[in-house]
């Protein structure tokens, strides 16, 4: 083999050793580059992904172009899979070598690149996750802007009344957060406002952000509630589920950050022209102004982390239930909402059709989940948020009849188990495995029955409520798609925002520099949500602590005398690093990850794979089939 | 009558599923012919038609791309990009006359060390059934 | 000195030739500092027994005569250039390479509905022997320059002869026919490939986007894209770019890569296949004898 | 047989594309005398395979002269396997381009190749030679083929192999702007064609002697005619006699009923002929002479007026094989002003260009008088519309009986006894010329053939090799 080697053109040493990866060993490389002049290295051992950046490290520490080397794989991919034809395998090695040799004439020199990044965070939604890792970006010295659609941060977790399994009331941990995260100095909450687009890569994002007009001013607003007061409009409260009325001019809620209120145009009476105006004859310290437009705000950020949230799912497109037939079948949200203390009743338990305390209540599992005709997939809150409902009604009314129809129970998380079996045996809700057939109503009383299968007992099932409870999944954030658009990070397909590698990369997207952390990127409980939000926070840290950014060199790059500018490369690159500019096509060597799709694909060869060229390629298809 | 024909088989494996596999076949010793001579690439997506047809030219018998499994792609999906190239390829290559079985393409993820051996087994097999490459430069003709 | 050049064509269509004719009234110009020592289509001809400086040759070898002829005239020259696409890279007669010799002769003086030959004649005297294959000139003659286009275009043959007259060497723009193609590009994504005339095209977008097969993408530019501009698609007679070997190969690679993968329009891989009719006729249908695969081969019978 | 034997290598020794063979017997006497063509392309098999509506864009690539008469009889074809009636104004166009490109063709061949043999005086010919006696014929000269060719660019979006014809019309419509200019270059050119045409008539009537002296072949004549009507786009098969008496009159679909190909072995060019007659007798001639012939009258004024002064110097049919020339110049002025017709109808720049087509299988034929003569594209596909077999019969080859006749008779002339009269080379040549032999179009190459004529003698040995 070796003389085999030495024999070959251009080929001035061929040498053996039993471990070369081992130091010993890697310094006879070094000897040899220094003495011999050597300008490529070619290693035949064992596969390249095990220590090819040994080898590389060390042609670059003796002052080579660490990509001059190149490994021929006579290991994994020849003597440990030919033991019983050694002929053959001597053949196939001399050939790996040959093919090793003809890559290694071609190989160029390369250069890892570095480009500078800066310390600017954008974060897309005013969630708790986006709250969490926006406060740990924060802390850690990070400028962050925190961008929220409406017109307070917060999120669904403020619209929730206690969590599980620990029963904490979720504004009480939740506001510190918000009201800490409006007041921070690296934070820049531009709430109202919706990201319209972004251009760039890591490092050097240009972000376009639109600003709605809020016509209050949030530094002079009080808060007084003089201005809603005499507001002649009212809606329904989407804090509320819509439960109860808000008026056009309102606070979403008393925690709101920022604390301020806000004119929701939209059903205001008329601004343009002037149709009503009594908010601001009212308000005193002035705060309100009609002539506010909608504003652009450019920014300049080198990380984004997308944090979107979720849609509740709405069974309203379920037939079998009835939810917006009969007044008494409620979302899970909806109960949230009853639930809670300051909510639309105050906390007292009534239902919708006569404001009646129920005797019984139903909870219907896997609502817009595990379904082949809606999502396939497991919503993962809906088990534990019915437990702790449940519990909470049996807490108010222990003489309530709770039962909670499920397919199977997924107690997976921590203390889950514990506070499931908990709410079976000592509140004694009633768990019935089978999925309702249907919903009637007395149209008299109101009044409803479940008809159910009981597969555990193989019965049908038949009993009368006066709430069903529908334990709703958790579905893509309406944004997603246009959020897509705009970063040009792909969608699984649930829908949900896809993750760069399932296990590995789970907060990473195909995009360097952007990270994805919440509901944004699928189902998930407030503590997984948090954990994820400080990862992607770790994450965007971990690219903007040192200031620089590596590319590897296996960018493509453009012939541009040759490029005819037919756009076949654009769709193609999965990761938006091609654009077309005066018919010719541009590659951004910061978002090329060096597939080399467009190099295949370019129908005018304009297109080089860098360390994977057509010439390399080739040469190694010549010197394999050669003898 | 000539000896026993040994078809040549080129590979084209992708750094992340393909090259992976073969390289679990060869941690786990499971064994297979010796007829594959194979590069890496860093996707499948990365082959170019005319390297597959560069390949049949120069002699090999057959020409095997493997790449992950739909979904898996390292790079979203330059396999499905591949996946069209090889049925549009394949059809021109029937239209010239050389029989498409030439020209396979496979899913193989990094844990299926197993089916990499298991898929150049067959397609040795199917290769030697189907005879010596006809085009001109065919290695094994004398 | 005058330039001195020759032309002659092979086995073609005399469009080339034409295509120089087509210069019309500035031919008289450049005759001024420019010497045809031989060209049968515009003068009778002279022996070509001297040396000249340059020897434009078109047309494809489709029989020993062609191929000693080239031979012969290009041990003159000085420079030798093949010209149009048949002489660079095998062009249309190429398609014959799909068939067998044999199968040719036979569908040509046997089988054809009007021909009368029932002692099975075929010209075999006096005739040159055929080639086998189409090839391109190169096969058979040094050639200095390839000079693309089916036939090349009158601009092009000018600014070619501008450089010759200038001593200086002949370079051609190295773009594709997009280049120089004036419809807009939105997205590259195929659902189906049309056939040409099926449906209504929109004269302002992209061919290839609405799906109908067009080889400007892998096509060198040259021919200011004028079939396009008259709403028909490329159908690639500049040969491939530069430093394209195969046309067609390129041409799969590109027009498979667009075909849609999105979860909701993907298009099926085999249906992608049925949806091309004729790949290699349509796809290489001016470069096959200068493809990797140069013509149809037959599978032998294993052993 | 004996010369059959004889082995000339025909291709080290000889310069063109074509080359002639005269065999002389015992006597010293030309015993029979052969136009070899060398070359060949066969479409006819590759085309198979090929989709149908693809069709009309390969076959441009038959010839390079003119390809416009390939594009549309396939074209022609091509509806009526899809059975799909051409658009009105479609029709229009591909008439006008049709007529853009006899003005190119009958302006190339007799202005550039054939008609300075008529009127300059050198010893070359060709071009060259009249830009450097006639300049100001000369610069006439090219533009009216200018004026041709852009009308093909305009109509086929390029001058040579055009490509918008398709089935049910062709793809592109025509702008006013566009058809103004067409008008402008049409009606400038009249003028010019008035005055090129009177130096070659001239010309040929100075050599009246010579221009009917040289050869005249009693044959049929075959060509496409309208009710009579002089046609080069469309219309019926009519067949004549040498007497000048109707033979056949049959519609274009029905052809195979009456022409037939004979082979030879000795050149790669067919022997169309009439089937009624049989082969060889049936061998008939077409292109320019046998249209006006079999043609009643034209239906332009200027070439109607000449077509009657022809008719009344020559009579019908005229056989004289050099008066193809003189026909060739009426067709010129028809193709002008059939031109001027067109795109003065209003409807030239109608929207109405193409109709829709399903594609089908089936049967399709087109033919369409090119400049050399009829030519016939006829097609069968299969249901996805995929060509299966295809048949042409090209202008030229319908006249290769008669060109090897025409060149045996000159050569009995020129040759007596052994004795070879230096001029038979020029006087073949002539000949030869006069029928404006497209052999790209039936097989071969250059539009003008360069010829080595060998004399062989009674053992087929070579006797004399006479080249220019």
């Amino acid at each position: 083999m070796r003389a085999y080697a030495e024999s070959l053109p251009n080929v001035s040493v061929a040498k053996t050793y039993t471990y070369v990866c081992s130091e010993p060993g890697q310094q006879l490389i070094r000897k040899d580059i220094r003495e011999k002049k050597l300008n490529r290295v070619i290693v035949a051992a064992c596969t390249p992904s095990l220590h090819e950046p040994t080898f590389r490290k060390v042609l670059e520490e003796e002052g080579l172009s660490p990509y001059l080397f190149e490994m021929a794989n006579i290991r994994e991919q020849n003597t440990w899979v030919h033991m019983q034809t050694p002929k053959e395998a001597l053949e196939l090695a001399k050939a790996q070598i040959r093919m090793a040799l003809a890559r290694a004439e071609k190989l160029e020199e390369l250069h890892p690149k570095e480009v500078k990044i800066g310390r600017n965070a954008l974060i897309i939604g005013g969630g708790i996750a986006g709250i969490s890792a926006a406060l740990d970006l924060a802390n850690a010295g990070f400028n962050v802007y925190l961008i929220e659609k409406s017109p307070t941060i917060g999120g669904r977790m403020a619209q929730l009344d206690k969590t599980f399994p620990t029963m904490d009331c979720s504004s009480c941990i939740l506001t510190p957060k918000m009201v800490e995260a409006g007041r921070h100095s690296n934070i820049k909450l531009v709430t109202y406002a919706e990201v319209k687009d972004v251009q760039g890569y890591v490092g050097n994002f240009k972000v376009k952000v639109l600003k709605r007009p809020r016509y209050v001013d949030e530094k002079k607003c009080t808060g007084c509630d003089e201005c809603s007061k005499v507001c002649p409009v009212e809606i329904p409260d989407e804090f509320n589920a819509g439960l109860s009325w808000r008026k056009a001019i309102y606070i979403p809620f008393p925690q709101a950050v920022p604390p301020a209120y806000v004119l929701d145009e939209k059903n205001c009476l008329g601004l343009t022209p002037l149709a009503c105006a009594k908010c601001k004859e009212v308000c005193e310290p002035e705060a309100i102004s009609y002539d506010q437009y909608p504003t652009e705000i450019d920014l300049e950020v080198d990380t984004i982390i997308v944090a979107s949230g979720y849609e509740p799912y709405n069974p309203i497109v379920d037939e079998e239930y009835n939810y917006g037939v009969y007044q008494n079948v409620l979302t899970a949200l909806e109960m949230e909402r009853i639930l809670n203390a300051a909510g639309p009743t105050s906390g007292r338990i009534v239902r919708p059709s006569d404001l009646k305390e129920p005797r019984s209540v139903a909870y219907v599992q896997c609502v817009g989940s595990r379904n082949e005709r809606r999502n396939v997939y497991c919503s993962r809150i809906c088990c534990m948020y019915a437990a702790k409902q449940a519990r909470q009604l049996k807490e108010k009314h222990p003489g309530m009849d709770v039962y909670v129809f499920y397919i199977d129970v997924r107690a997976f998380g921590k203390g889950f188990e514990e506070f499931y079996e908990k709410t079976c045996r000592e509140y004694g809700v009633q768990f019935i495995r089978g999925r309702i057939a249907e919903i009637d109503e007395d149209p008299e009383t109101k009044n409803l029955t479940v008809k159910a299968e009981d597969t555990l007992l193989g019965r049908p099932v038949e009993l009368e409520a006066d709430i069903v409870v529908l334990s709703v999944g958790v579905t893509p954030g309406q944004d997603t798609k246009a959020i897509q658009n705009i970063l040009k990070i792909p969608i699984g397909a649930d829908g949900f925002f896809l993750e760069a590698h399932p296990k590995l990369r789970p907060v990473d997207t195909t995009v360097d520099g952007i990270f994805l952390c919440g509901t944004s990127a699928g189902p998930k409980d407030v503590p997984d949500t948090v954990s994820q939000a400080r990862a992607a926070a770790s994450g965007a840290t971990a690219l903007m602590a040192t200031g620089k950014y590596i590319i590897q060199p296996y960018f493509a790059s453009v012939d541009e005398p040759l490029c005819g500018g037919c756009g076949i490369c654009l769709p193609l690159c999965p990761f938006n690093a091609i654009a077309l500019e005066e018919k010719v096509a541009k590659i951004n060597e910061a978002l090329c990850k060096g597939c080399g799709v467009c190099a295949a694909a370019c129908p005018a060869t304009a297109i080089k794979a860098n360390h994977f060229t057509d010439e390399q390629i080739l040469s190694q298809i010549e010197s394999a089939l050669s003898r | 009558m000539p000896e026993k024909f040994e078809p040549y088989i080129f590979g084209f494996l992708c750094n992340w599923c393909g090259y992976a596999g073969a390289d679990l076949a060869g941690t786990s010793r499971i064994q297979y012919p010796p007829n594959l001579r194979a590069i890496r690439l860093m996707c499948s997506g990365r082959v170019d038609p005319a390297f597959i047809l560069t390949a049949l030219k120069r002699g090999a018998d057959g020409v095997l791309v493997v790449g992950c499994h739909p979904g898996d792609c390292h790079y979203i999906n330059g396999n499905l990009r591949t996946e069209r190239r090889v049925a549009l390829l394949k059809k021109m290559l029937s239209n010239l006359g050389l029989d498409d079985r030439r020209v396979r393409l496979e899913w193989i993820s990094a844990s299926e060390g197993e089916k990499f051996a298991v898929v150049v087994r067959e397609f040795v097999e199917e290769m030697r059934a189907l005879g010596p490459n006809p085009l001109e430069g065919n290695m094994n003709e004398t | 000195m005058k330039l001195r050049i020759a032309l002659e064509g092979l086995g073609a269509c005399a469009g080339c030739e034409i295509a120089i004719l087509d210069l019309h009234e500035e031919i008289l110009s450049l005759l001024e500092d420019l010497e045809v020592d031989y060209a049968p289509i515009l003068m009778d001809k002279k022996i070509l027994n001297e040396n000249v400086d340059v020897l434009l040759l078109s047309g494809s070898v489709r029989n020993k005569h062609d191929a000693e002829e080239a031979v012969r005239l290009s041990e003159k020259a000085k420079i030798t250039i093949a010209f149009g696409s048949c002489a660079s890279f095998g062009g249309i007669p190429g398609l014959a390479n799909l068939y067998a010799t044999r199968e040719l002769l036979e569908r040509a003086y046997l089988t054809t509905e009007s021909t009368d030959n029932k002692e099975g004649i075929l010209p075999s005297e006096e005739v040159p022997p055929i080639e086998q294959v189409i090839k391109p000139l190169k096969e058979w003659v040094e050639i200095d320059y390839k000079i693309p286009g089916c036939p090349p275009q009158p601009k092009m043959i000018k600014e070619i002869f501008q450089m010759l007259l200038n001593r200086k060497p002949v370079t051609l723009s190295k773009k594709t026919v997009c280049d120089e193609c004036d419809l807009k590009r939105e997205e590259k994504k195929i659902k189906r490939i049309l056939r040409w005339g099926e449906g209504e095209p929109d004269g302002s977008r992209c061919l290839l986007e609405q799906g109908y097969f067009c080889a400007g993408p892998a096509t060198r530019a040259g021919c200011e894209a004028k079939c396009i501009a008259a709403l028909t698609p490329c159908r690639g007679c500049m040969g491939p770019p530069e430093n394209v070997t195969d046309q067609g190969a390129r041409m799969v690679s590109a027009i498979a890569s667009v075909a849609a993968v999105d979860e909701k329009d993907r298009v099926d891989p085999e249906e992608l296949a049925t949806m091309f009719k004729d790949v290699v006729g349509t796809l290489c249908r001016f470069s096959l004898p200068s493809s990797i695969i140069s013509r149809k081969v037959l599978e032998r019978k294993s052993k | 047989m004996k010369h059959r034997t004889v082995t000339i290598d025909p291709v080290t020794r000889i310069e063109g594309r074509a080359k002639i063979t005269i065999w002389l017997d015992g006597h010293g006497d030309v015993k029979d005398a052969h136009f070899i063509v060398f070359d060949l392309r066969m479409f006819e098999k590759f085309l198979e395979g090929r989709p149908v509506e693809e069709v009309p864009q390969i076959v441009t690539r038959i010839c390079g002269i003119c390809p416009v008469s390939h594009h549309l009889a396939s074209a022609k074809a091509c509806d009526m396997l899809f059975d799909v009636e051409p658009a009105e104004t479609g029709t229009l166009i591909r008439e006008l381009m049709h007529m853009g490109q006899y003005i190119h063709s009958h302006s190339l061949h007799f202005f550039f190749l054939a008609g300075p043999d008529f009127f300059t005086k050198g010893r070359e010919q060709g071009l060259l030679a009249l830009m450097r006696e006639r300049p100001d014929l000369a610069k006439k000269a090219i533009q009216v083929r200018k004026v041709g060719q852009k009308i093909v660019e305009k109509t086929g979006g390029r001058a040579i192999h055009p490509v918008t014809a398709l089935p049910g019309g062709v793809t592109k419509r025509l702008s006013r702007r566009e058809v103004e200019e067409m008008a402008a270059d049409l009606s400038s050119v009249k003028k010019d064609l008035r005055e090129l045409v009177n130096a070659c008539k001239e010309g040929l009537l100075d050599r009246k002697k010579l221009t009917l002296n040289l050869d005249s072949q009693r044959s049929y004549y075959s060509s496409l005619l309208n009710d009579g009507d002089f046609n080069l786009y469309d219309g019926m098969i009519r067949i004549i006699t040498p007497e000048g008496k109707i033979a056949e009159e049959l519609s274009p679909n029905n052809y195979l009923t009456q022409i037939g190909e004979h082979v030879e072995p000795w050149t790669y060019m067919k022997f169309p002929f009439y089937r009624k007659a049989g082969w060889p007798e049936g061998a008939y001639r077409v292109g320019p002479l046998a249209r006006l012939n079999v043609a009643e009258r034209m239906p332009t004024p200027e070439a109607d007026r000449e077509f009657n002064e022809f008719r009344n110097e020559f009579g019908k049919p005229a056989h004289n094989t050099l008066l193809y020339n003189w026909a060739r110049l009426i067709e010129l002025y028809y193709a002008v002003e059939r031109a001027k017709e067109i795109v003065e109808n209003e409807k030239i720049d109608a929207n109405d260009v193409r109709r829709a087509f399903k594609i089908k299988g089936g049967q399709g034929i087109g033919v369409i008088e090119a400049p050399r003569g009829m030519l016939i594209h006829h097609y069968a596909a299969d249901d996805e519309g995929i060509i299966e077999r295809a048949n042409l019969i090209v202008a030229t080859t319908q006249n290769n009986t008669h060109i090897n006749r025409s060149v045996r008779d000159v050569a009995k002339r020129r040759i007596e006894s052994g004795r070879i009269d230096e001029r038979v080379l020029n006087d073949i040549e002539v000949v030869v010329r006069a029928y404006d032999p497209c052999l790209s179009c039936s097989t071969h190459t250059s539009d003008q053939t360069n010829l080595e004529v060998t004399i062989l003698n009674e053992d087929g040995e070579p006797l004399k090799v006479l080249k220019r």
